[in-house]
């Protein structure tokens, strides 16, 4: 299997070109709703670059970029506010689109008192509830059956609100895809399964994850429709995940759409691919970037123009320092907060370790303001 | 008031809890028509429906990770785990996933799911229909752990983990899931989670245990009293947060502890409470606490009567402090 | 899904009444093997009844009958006596055709002094490493990803034994036979799947276990070919395992058979089915039987006569009551044997925990000599 | 001799014994041309072929399960989980299925799987990336466990492990991977398992850790030195079985007795060393064993060194036996 191949099962809206290909109707999407999605895919790609430079500065611990896969991220445009969002720690843009703050962002990176989840978890492990973006854990896999139960939860309650489940081909390999697509097939439960096929997981590539000819065919153990789309395509993802919900919604049950892109750079902040893969094989990517198609499709409709590029990219620009400003040098969550949270109630064992721990002397974490 | 065994009481909360909260749900293997297989949810699916009481494919980590799912959507899921020794399918979604949920989002995910499933040894389950691993989901933070060690008990701590918020590992003993008869009250009642219970007052050696070993401690305890030895019994029914205060005053008291816990020995629940009794009474203790505990084998098949504890060796436990 | 269910799809070599059917063709066997395939059949047969008999008794604390799916058992008449069986608790004829001796069979049931297993397990977890029989396990699914490592390793080798491994239809629901059918695909590892669709796992019938259309279907996402067997037509069974066997010889990777078959008892002995299935179901099989599917084919090629069955089942039933007279009265194992095999030797820690246990009163089991 | 770090230490290890037995084989995720994470297994693939190190799919329970029937059949595996805390998904293949192969199988199918992984905190993990999970293991009946200190133990312990026939579990230390530096003799050499080590010898108070927790201990045992307190450190180095004699000779010797574990501290594997400690030398006890632990929190991001135990804190409990 190679990460963007040409494949006549391929579904695409647009060509590289921006161009509506034969056979194919673009989604009837309003068009500041287009310009929103574009919006928030060059939100992605700025706010990845800038967070990476603090990164190699020193001030972050750790991040990881999405650059080639903002795409993906979109399929959220395709659903209901209301619907939820069962993320891996690479698709930050379905946040942003549903209207997660750079400060808060920003200050999850740094763990910091501003932090939504009070420095709970590492960078990039994001948890907003008030938009229904289920809290990010580093165990591959977990999320997904934890999205066919919301699913199943939403049916039993005769509510129409959907799951979309996002994780990378590697995720396929774990029992937990498995019993979570398993269960969603039995339980024709509303969830979407958007598995973003980037090629990689860490040093790892798709064709060692399994022997399947597609990620999509494996669909057909599970009793769901299989479909494979352009993952660099965002009107494709659009399009696949619209029928997927409404198909949901309607009592159908579950989808799989394997979205075929491009992991460009490393794992994370602490990878180095030029270890295990071609340093060329990242710039075989670059025609297929799915902001560039887009915007040439959008600039074909007049909705993009070179200027709106240069605005977007200066507000985005300007909104992460004033946001970095704001939030980058607040202090570390109270050392008090170290034991909320636990449980609802704090237990007799727990308050007796926090007084214990607050008699001691405060430590200076060696990372923290450098 | 009626007289139920345990698996009745049980079946009583659930029954009453799904009456009382539509959110409440159950899930798991074989527990629709058939009930379970100890039958424990015998019922529910023709009162509630099978949207309530679903039977899943074999697959704990499925049963787990959808009912997490459900508790961040807001129900109330209350899955049963076929046997305890086939929970570790399911581990990393209750050790990394369940119990970690409310901390990791910063209060914005509670999960409060009531895992329910049958443990430990005494009928002729070898080591796959036998084990005790309490131990493990102690050590996790972020799960509490709860034994019922009779039918009363069962009802009330059964109804109080599924009205709290925090996600329980609700074991239930079963060797004398039918063997414990008792009174219970119909209606609703709880026990509060947290606090242990003394069985039997008494002031030379402290006797503390759990879930089916309650009763083998009784035994003992029963045999030392004809040799005119006065044991308090402590049931400590919630492991985790457990009660150290009514445990360490009694050993205050009487000088002297002996924990009973069926599973291995090495590493085991009764390790900590050891552990804690002796940095908390240590000036009060007149011998070391003993620990009666399972052998640091795999459960076995032919022996088990010889690997679990029994009360002629609670007894010679007791009298082991005694002599000390 | 139904079981015993008419498919197109479902490879055949004898129908019902003991025919050829059209288009297919026995595989070359010999007469002697033909009869020793039968005879397997049969001891599966007799032995069951009897066992469940004792059961029933009081004298065994537990059984498992295979009533109906005996000709699943005789995949490994087409595998060389050098591959690893990897079974699950019903299989018991694997393990007769391979020369079990009723002897360590039954002492197995007892749990006692003569038990090769040492009184370790519950009833049916055998083990019999000199026949590449592997010790059972009760968590279902569990030995899945053992044959696949099996296989790779005597791929790695570059030997060219082949595992098969046994498991009933709710094991594919279980995250082990994923991980297990994904690691056979990606390393072509020379391994069997057999799976028996049998219809129930315990109370839950198989279309709770997946909305698959077949669970061949399932090979799909493994990259293996799936097959999809008559489960009671024990030459069809014998023609695909040896065909999968030549495949994984040959270095062609894994295959997954699906054998429709049915559970024709319940589940074990503590099982009731009559709680949740209709008591008519079980009558419906009668036709299906594989033995007496393969009597009539045997019987049209003189191979079999009603005096040899006659003579088969005294045979075993005298066997049986030999076997049993001689091992059943034997004492448990030394309770010193508890300390044995947790480790290669005996550490302090057990040491001291014998030396307790041996000088306390013995107990008497409340179950033994009954 | 070569100076090396844990790493490096691992890594000669492994290819010696790979040299040395044919049987030997790694697998696991990126452990091959990536040479692992931490790079411990880097270059191994260049010299011993992608046969005998394995790049894997995603999936801890098939790297376990596969290794399992890898050594059914004679081979020597050593798979790595890339982080402690991805151990989980292959609970139920360690504790129900290599655990248990032999026993279960009357001695008929030992499974001399040396599971390798880095765990424990100190390098701004958060809870996924952190834990310290030697407690469920040691708790498991027919798995040993064994964590190495420093360079030169952790091959001498590696080799040990690759060459006798039971399970273990091999826990690298990851925060001092490359911190902790030394000597380290080319070619063979091992360090017997089950054998504790007396690291500086002492006469008020034992202190006992292991791992990472090590060198945390000889830093608060620095700081008591320099107020005249004389501490003897033991390096348990083998969990499962441990060195009992040792440590209880040490405590008869001093009469106190701390324990640092990195752990929550609940059930932890100090409990037991404690609960150990008091059942064989109360009589000399002249304090309460004392446990400084990791909190009964998941590990946290941002307050890590909060969290850990430090050089401080070892100080404060050596005084607090002191002053009892
Ligand atoms: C259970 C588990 N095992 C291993 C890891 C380490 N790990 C983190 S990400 C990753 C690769 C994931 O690849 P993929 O699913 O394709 O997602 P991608 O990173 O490409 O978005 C691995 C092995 C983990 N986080 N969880
Ligand atoms: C992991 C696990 N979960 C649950 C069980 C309890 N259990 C034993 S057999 C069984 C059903 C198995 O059905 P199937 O795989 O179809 O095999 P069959 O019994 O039909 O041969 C169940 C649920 C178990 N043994 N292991
Ligand atoms: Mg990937
Ligand atoms: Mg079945």
């Amino acid at each position: 299997m190679v990460a963007i191949a040409k494949n006549d099962e391929l579904k695409r809206v647009i060509d590289e070109e921006g161009n509506v290909v034969k056979g194919a109707r673009p989604p009837d999407i309003a068009d500041e709703e287009l310009r929103k999605i574009y919006r928030t895919l060059v939100q992605v790609r700025v706010v990845d670059e800038r967070m990476m430079r603090l990164q190699r500065q020193g001030r972050l611990g750790f991040y990881m970029q999405s650059t080639g896969e903002e795409a993906t991220h979109l399929a959220v445009a395709a659903l209901r506010p209301s619907d939820w969002v069962f993320p891996s720690y690479r698709e930050p843009g379905a946040a942003f689109y549903r209207g997660y703050e750079l400060e808060q962002f920003i200050a999850q990176l740094y763990g910091n008192a501003a932090d939504p989840i009070k420095g709970r978890q590492m960078p990039v492990h994001h948890s907003m509830n008030w938009i229904n973006y289920v809290s990010i854990s580093s165990p591959v896999g977990t999320q997904i059956p934890q999205a066919t139960g919301m699913a199943m939860a939403a049916k039993i309650q005769g509510k129409d609100d959907v799951a979309i489940v996002y994780f990378g081909e590697g995720a396929t390999s774990t029992g937990e895809f498995h019993v979570g697509a398993n269960f969603a097939g039995v339980f024709k439960a509303p969830v979407i399964f958007l598995c973003r096929n980037n090629g990689w997981a860490i040093s790892t590539s798709a064709d060692r994850q399994t022997a399947a000819k597609t990620f999509a065919s494996k669909a057909v153990g599970y009793g769901m429709p299989g479909i494979r789309v352009d993952g660099n395509d965002v009107l494709a993802l659009y399009q696949a995940t619209a029928d997927a919900a409404e198909r949901a919604r309607a009592g159908d049950g579950p989808t799989f759409i394997e979205a075929l892109t491009y992991r460009v750079h490393g794992h994370s902040s602490s990878d180095d691919p030029s270890v295990y893969r071609d340093p060329d094989e990242p710039k075989r990517w670059q025609q297929a970037d799915p902001l560039a198609r887009f915007q040439r499709y959008l600039g074909k409709k007049k909705l993009w123009t070179p200027e709106w590029e240069e605005a977007l990219r200066t507000e985005f620009d300007q909104a992460i320092t004033v946001a970095h400003d704001k939030v980058a040098n607040l202090p570390p969550p109270d050392v008090e907060t170290l034991f909320d949270d636990v449980f609802e109630e704090l237990p007799s064992h727990l308050r007796e370790q926090k007084e214990w721990l607050m008699a001691q002397p405060r430590t200076k974490s060696p990372h923290y303001f450098h | 008031m009626p007289t139920m065994n345990i698996i009745q009481a049980v079946n009583d909360a659930l029954r009453l809890e799904m009456r009382r909260d539509p959110r409440v749900v159950i899930l798991g293997e074989d527990v629709a028509k058939f009930g379970g297989v100890f039958r424990a949810t015998s019922g529910l699916v023709d009162e509630f429906g099978p949207d309530r009481v679903m039977d899943t494919p074999l697959a704990e980590a499925g049963i787990i990770g959808a009912a997490i799912g459900m508790a961040l959507y807001g129900l109330r899921p209350v899955p049963e785990i076929q046997f305890a020794d086939f929970i570790f399918p399911a581990f990393d979604q209750i050790v990394n996933e369940l119990a970690k949920f409310r901390y990791r989002s910063g209060g914005q995910y509670p999960a409060p799911v009531v895992i329910r499933t049958p443990y430990g040894g005494g009928i002729r389950g070898g080591h796959y229909h036998s084990q005790s691993p309490e131990a493990l989901f102690i050590h996790t933070p972020g799960l509490k752990v709860v034994v019922p060690s009779d039918p009363y008990e069962a009802k009330g701590l059964l109804l109080s983990c599924i009205r709290q918020n925090d996600p329980v590992l609700f074991l239930e003993p079963k060797r004398i899931y039918r063997a414990s008869k008792g009174e219970v009250p119909e209606g609703d009642y709880t026990i509060p989670l947290g606090k242990a219970r003394v069985v039997r007052e008494g002031t030379q050696v402290t006797v503390i245990a759990w879930g089916s070993m309650l009763h083998t401690a009784l035994e003992g305890v029963d045999k030392a009293a004809e040799l005119g030895i006065s044991c308090e019994v402590i049931d400590l029914r919630t492991l985790m947060p457990f009660d150290v205060e009514t445990m360490v005053e009694s050993v205050k008291k009487t000088g002297r502890a002996v924990i009973v816990q069926e599973a291995p020995r090495t590493c085991g629940f009764a390790a900590e409470l050891s552990a804690t009794i002796s940095e908390r009474a240590m000036a009060w203790l007149e011998a070391p606490v003993e620990r009666l505990c399972g052998f640091d084998t795999p459960f076995p098949y032919t022996l088990e009567h010889e690997y679990m504890p029994n009360g002629d060796r609670v007894l010679s436990t007791i009298q082991k402090t005694l002599d000390w």
